[in-house]
């Protein structure tokens, strides 16, 4: 029986999308969070029948070479990630009166959605290059839906540095098309030539764009900005999902070992740079986008060395870094404003959801953080170059005492008067994303054998 | 300074860029791979009088031109939530007698000409996204010159956001129907060539009327 | 011919886009940042076009009067799509430099830098 | 009898294990929990996580593998943190942020450690000894010595004490600085490949700088905390002598040393609350005006100094029996100089305070309520001592744990 629900996939957040501007202002959310709930309801099925191998699913009916393919493999099962971050995303932020809940602004949402769905399930180079553009230009938009006074040129520094790697993107995909004369990505990689200068720029020009789009630490200059102005819901979305399209794209990229080397020390350079920038933040979300700077490092270091302890991180960081942003959301709606000394008191649920989070983005041992640290630091050993586990390890120590340092402000200061415990329809996506972080963290067995790169 | 520096740059970037443009195969050269692989598939298989283009677009790689077409639309909705608040007086134009005289003579031919390079782009060159163009410039042609509720007033009220999502909801329609008749969501029946040739026309039909409708929103966001 | 010159097409497009990135680099108004993006989308999709030339070739229209050897389709129906991509992308760009010329009332980056 | 949970890291389990050690240190824990739980109106936060430790330290006494040991260790580590900064003044945070800064290094190194161990051998579950790669055994030695509190890695201890309540000085020393001797006892159950002179020596300096710098201080709490280094140091001194018989001394002094330790802390809190005696300067007399917390905190430094029959000189003896059978002699010279240290910066706490000039005022002494978890702790170093070869006695268990050893 053809797999009909790949397209379907796909259709059901891009439509919901399209359709969202029709809603009011109050029911737009209620849509946003039908649709994003039918969407994981598909996703969590496909990757249940992902037990008996890839999907694949060629559309409009031409064999593969020569039609545009779908495949629904491995990775692809991050769109049930993506389904439920931004649901909880969506449900945080009803009933607030921002840009995030207009009917434009849940419209953007599902669109960003659609488009990560969209690119997990590519087969084919323009295809992934076309949804890639469908969650950037979301994505730029998103940043922009605060009304902070920087938002604007933070939104304007991430879309120019963002178009110029998708431009970076679609001339090595055209480089692959003129070399192999086709698309889709089993096709390309059987005929491409093993060698020669084109392929090495085609090669150059994928990585150079997905390290951009992912921000790996040279290129990661447009994030802390963009993800620190952006709204604490919008932020979860960037850090948790859209961020780790550009590692996912660096794994569909044909090649992808001969660049084991860059790989190794692009991950370490992420990685304790990104703890470092991270020890001198004082405020909250441009702390928690360095902590995604050097996550994502770890990804990156993870692909050169532990691939599938990397593909795990991928999830584990998206549920644990949505979790994070998300109560520090909280903390500032309580707040009112970014200062947040001392208002933990009163809070302690959320801070306490907190602390769970901080522990499973530093990786300690139970919770989701702890599986891919550990994967890769094994591999680190097991590749003969202890170096880089303890780059790893040293950087997490580090990240450690920036989120300590932070908790204490927040906790052991002085309470503030006349602030309540955070609103329930705040609380409870916090508390799930915590719950999944801490059972993810105890699967990490189960969840290897499934990923078995 | 920087202007130097970024010229170094540039050239830096470009010197291995040339080397490998250099090496790929000969341009123009008939065995090339781009021509001996899929292209000659599609040139065989082409029926006697079509756009080839017009049907990659729609047949062979569909998925594309969905893609694209949210992309623009994903570009509106955007736009519409990043707006800074607070309205800005509208600056009335006063446009002169000779151009608002020809531009008045000239919307309704333009009009017709849209719709022609909408309507036969799955044989003669054109297609949806030209026709959008050519009718998003229309708008946008009246409403510099006459000021932006000249331009408002081509743009139905009530039905504008089913209109402006009127091409991904043309391919979902085709995709849905594509999937019933032939088995493959976005595949085009050729066993029924009356369905085949009305699906086309709807699709390019649904990208030319919401292409125009998102332009000319673009404009009328950033305008008014 | 040395494959420089077989290739002349190409290696125009690669100059072409590093004009582009020259001056999405240097220059310091926001809007020539933009256009400097449009000059380089413009080159890879030029790159994209002339990559499916072949010698003699007519357009991929089957017809009356229309013989073999076609071009490729596949890079025209690409450029269009990736021409849609680059409109939407200044679509957005050009907004936000709206509202940040509202909001910091410049679009220089020198200044902007010192601002927010 | 073991159970596997689940398989939270590929082809490690989260493994618990119940064995004669493990049950050592859990039954302790229980014991001086009890002691110290009964603190009145510190709030929720720290009776959570009074509790949250106290279930922490029986996942680090029943680990069964080498992995599942860290997991608790580390959780251990960061849910004590909050007790060290209960007061949350100025000194109170500066001291938890060395303290977190010490302990979580510590986790960190343990975790390189353990990924070389199970990239050779695999996930190294307890009861099967294995030949551990020298690296790794280091290294682990290394990540344990933190909260260990071996000499170049002590800095924590001195500064966490005084800061933190009574109570939790008393745990801390009682059991935060067992927990790392429990995990080098752990290593040696796995194997010992490389030479012990390293740990020798760097124990031998622990107990000679911790004893000399503990006569020098003057605060109270700070000079416990320095004979907490000295005394723990004992530990890693009798496991490197590789004996049978040392080795049982070594566990058995965790034991006794966590009673008397945590019934001294828990004397220093009452002085500190009744009199707002900080200092042992301040303590000349004080005797006399609480008799019974000076009576226990006497016979408790006699037990630490080893003075027959106290539970004391029970450990010091079977730790002095092994060494002299294995010949250890240095090792035995460090052991008593460590006694003579002891005697050094302890008796003239209790000399000042019942032979010094008599302090005026009303006795005041803590309500009997308040004085039971310090006589238990006196009656319990009294008891152990004077049962020691009882059967069913910690001694006991700890030569049946001590026998199973590969080393």
């Amino acid at each position: 029986m053809t797999p009909h629900w790949l397209p379907v996939l796909i259709a059901i957040p891009i439509a919901g999308g399209v359709l969202a501007p029709v809603f009011s202002r109050r029911t737009a959310s209620v849509w946003g969070l039908g649709v994003l709930a039918a969407t994981l309801g598909v996703a969590l099925g496909l990757t249940g029948l992902l037990a008996d191998g890839v999907i694949s699913y060629p559309m409009g009916g031409w064999p593969v070479p020569f039609g545009i393919e779908l495949r629904f493999d491995v990775l692809s099962a991050f769109a049930t990630a993506v389904a439920l971050i931004s649901a909880l995303a969506i449900w945080f932020s009803s009933g607030s009166q921002g840009r995030v809940t207009s009917p434009e602004g849940i419209a953007v949402l599902l669109l960003c959605a659609g488009g990560m769905v969209g690119f997990l399930l590519a087969a084919d180079y323009f295809t992934l290059f076309v949804f890639l553009e469908i969650l950037s230009i979301s994505a730029y938009g998103m940043v922009a839906m605060s009304d902070e006074r920087g938002a604007g040129i933070a939104a304007f520094r991430y879309l120019l540095m963002g178009a110029a790697a998708s431009i970076v993107i679609l001339l090595s995909v055209g480089l692959l098309y003129t070399l192999t004369g086709s698309l889709n990505m089993g096709d390309v990689r059987l005929r491409l030539p093993d060698g020669g200068l084109p392929l090495y720029l085609a090669l150059g020009g994928f990585t150079a764009g997905f390290l951009l789009k992912a921000a790996a630490f040279p290129l990661h200059v447009w994030l802390p900005d963009a993800h620190a102005t952006a709204p604490s819901a919008v932020s979860a979305i960037l850090s948790g999902l859209v961020v780790k399209m550009g590692v996912i794209g660096l794994l569909r990229t044909p090649g992808l070992d001969q660049l084991h080397e860059l790989l190794l020390w692009i991950g370490a350079a992420s990685l304790l740079g990104g703890a470092l920038f991270a020890l001198v933040q004082d405020d909250l979300k441009r702390l928690l986008a360095y902590s995604t700077v050097s996550n994502i490092g770890l990804i990156v270091l993870g692909l050169a060395l532990h691939r599938t302890g990397a593909t795990i991180h991928i999830l584990n960081h998206a549920v644990v870094k949505a979790a994070l942003f998300l109560a520090a959301g909280a903390f500032i709606h309580r707040a009112g404003s970014r200062a947040l000394e001392g208002i933990g008191r009163s809070m302690p649920v959320t801070t306490a959801a907190f602390a769970v989070g901080a522990m499973a983005v530093i990786g300690i041992p139970p919770t989701a953080g702890f599986t891919g640290k550990w994967l890769v630091t094994l591999g680190a050993l097991h590749a003969g170059r202890p170096v880089f586990a303890v780059i790893l390890l040293l950087s997490s120590l580090i990240l450690a005492l920036c989120y300590a340092r932070f908790l204490v402000a927040l906790a052991f200061r002085p309470a503030r008067a006349d602030i309540r415990e955070a609103p329930v329809r705040m609380l409870v996506p916090i508390l799930l994303l915590v719950a999944l972080s801490l059972v993810l963290g105890l699967v990490g067995g189960r969840l290897a054998e499934f990923v078995g790169f | 300074m920087k202007g130097r520096l970024a010229a170094a740059f540039a050239t830096g970037v470009s010197i291995p860029m040339i080397a490998a443009m250099a090496a790929l195969p000969r341009h123009g050269s008939p065995d090339q791979p781009i021509h001996t692989h899929v292209a000659r598939h599609y040139i065989e298989q082409a029926p006697e009088s079509a756009n080839l283009v017009t049907q990659v677009l729609l047949d062979y790689r569909g998925m594309d031109t969905f893609g694209e077409v949210v992309v623009i639309f994903a570009a509106l909705v955007a736009v519409l939530v990043l707006r800074a608040r607070g309205e800005r007086p509208l600056p009335a134009p006063s446009p002169s007698p000779i151009v608002g005289f020809i531009v008045r003579l000239v919307t309704p031919f333009f009009a017709l000409f849209a719709f022609h390079v909408i309507l036969t782009g799955h044989e003669a060159p054109g297609g949806g996204l030209q026709g959008a163009a050519i009718l998003g410039g229309l708008v946008l042609m009246n409403g510099i010159v006459f000021g932006p509720e000249r331009a408002r007033a081509f743009l139905p009220t009530r039905a504008l956001p089913w209109l402006q999502g009127a091409g991904p909801l043309a391919f979902l329609a085709a995709g849905i129907l594509g999937g019933i008749t032939t088995g493959f969501a976005l595949g085009y029946p050729a066993h029924l060539p009356v369905l085949h040739e009305a699906m086309l026309v709807g699709v390019e039909l649904g990208i030319g009327i919401g292409g125009a409708v998102i332009f000319s929103r673009l404009y009328l966001a950033m305008e008014a | 011919m040395s494959p420089l010159l077989e290739n002349l097409d190409y290696v125009a497009t690669t100059i072409l886009f590093c004009i582009g990135l020259w001056t999405l680099i240097a220059d310091s108004n926001l809007i020539k940042k933009v256009m400097g993006l449009n000059i380089m989308e413009t080159a890879v999709f030029a790159f994209i076009v002339t990559s499916g030339m072949i010698e003699g070739g007519d357009a991929p229209i089957t017809g009356p009067g229309a013989e073999l050897p076609f071009m490729s389709p596949i890079p025209h129906a690409l450029v269009l799509t990736g021409i849609v991509v680059a409109v939407s992308t200044t679509a957005v760009a050009l907004a936000l430099l709206l509202r940040v010329h509202r909001e910091h009332g410049t679009l220089d980056i020198d200044e902007l830098r010192g601002r927010w | 009898m073991e159970i596997l949970l689940v398989e939270f890291v590929p082809g490690i389990h989260l493994h618990l294990r119940l064995d004669a050690l493990g049950a050592l240190l859990a039954a302790t824990a229980a014991v001086l929990w009890v002691l110290v739980a009964p603190s009145p109106g510190n709030g929720r936060r720290y009776a959570t996580f009074l509790g949250l430790t106290f279930m922490l330290t029986l996942g680090v006494a029943f680990a069964g593998n080498l992995l599942t040991l860290l997991v608790f260790y580390e959780l251990l580590s960061l849910a004590a943190w909050p007790l060290v900064v209960h007061d949350e003044s100025e000194e109170a945070l500066a001291a938890g942020r060395h303290y977190l800064a010490y302990v979580l290094t510590g986790g960190t190194i343990l975790l390189l450690a353990i990924a070389f161990v199970t990239l050779s051998v695999g996930p190294a579950p307890f009861g099967t000894p294995v030949d551990l790669p020298p690296v790794g055994f280091v290294l682990l030695l290394a990540g344990f010595s933190v909260k260990a509190a071996l000499v170049p890695v002590h800095g924590w201890v001195p500064r966490a004490h005084p800061v933190a309540p009574a109570p939790i000085s008393a745990l801390l020393s009682g059991l935060m600085v067992a927990t790392g001797s429990f995990g080098m006892i752990r290593v040696f159950q796995l194997g010992a490949p490389t030479p012990v002179a390293l740990l020798t020596t760097v124990a031998a300096l622990t107990v000679i700088t911790g004893g000399l710098v503990a006569i020098r201080t003057d605060n109270l709490k700070r000079r416990l905390a320095w004979s907490t280094i000295s005394q723990m140091a004992y530990v890693p001194l009798a496991l490197a002598v590789l004996d049978v018989e040392a080795l049982a001394g070594g566990i058995l002094h965790i034991i006794h040393h966590a009673f008397m330790k945590g019934g001294l802390f828990l004397c220093a809190g009452l002085l500190l609350h009744q009199l707002g005696v900080r200092r042992v300067s301040q303590m000349t007399g004080v005797a006399h005006r609480m008799p019974w917390t000076m009576g226990t905190f006497t016979l408790l430094s006699l037990g630490m100094i080893g003075i027959p029959p106290l539970s004391g000189f029970v450990t010091k003896w079977v730790i002095g029996t092994g060494m002299a059978q294995a010949g250890a002699w240095l090792s035995l010279a460090v052991l008593l100089t460590g006694a003579l240290l002891a005697a050094l910066y302890l008796m003239p706490i209790v000399h000042t305070a019942w032979f010094g000039a008599r302090a005026e005022g009303p006795r005041a002494d803590p309500s009997a309520r308040t004085l039971i978890p310090v006589l238990a702790a006196a009656a319990l170093t009294v008891l152990l001592g004077i049962g020691a070869a009882l059967p069913g006695f910690p001694l006991q268990v700890a030569r049946l744990a001590a026998s199973g050893f590969g080393g």
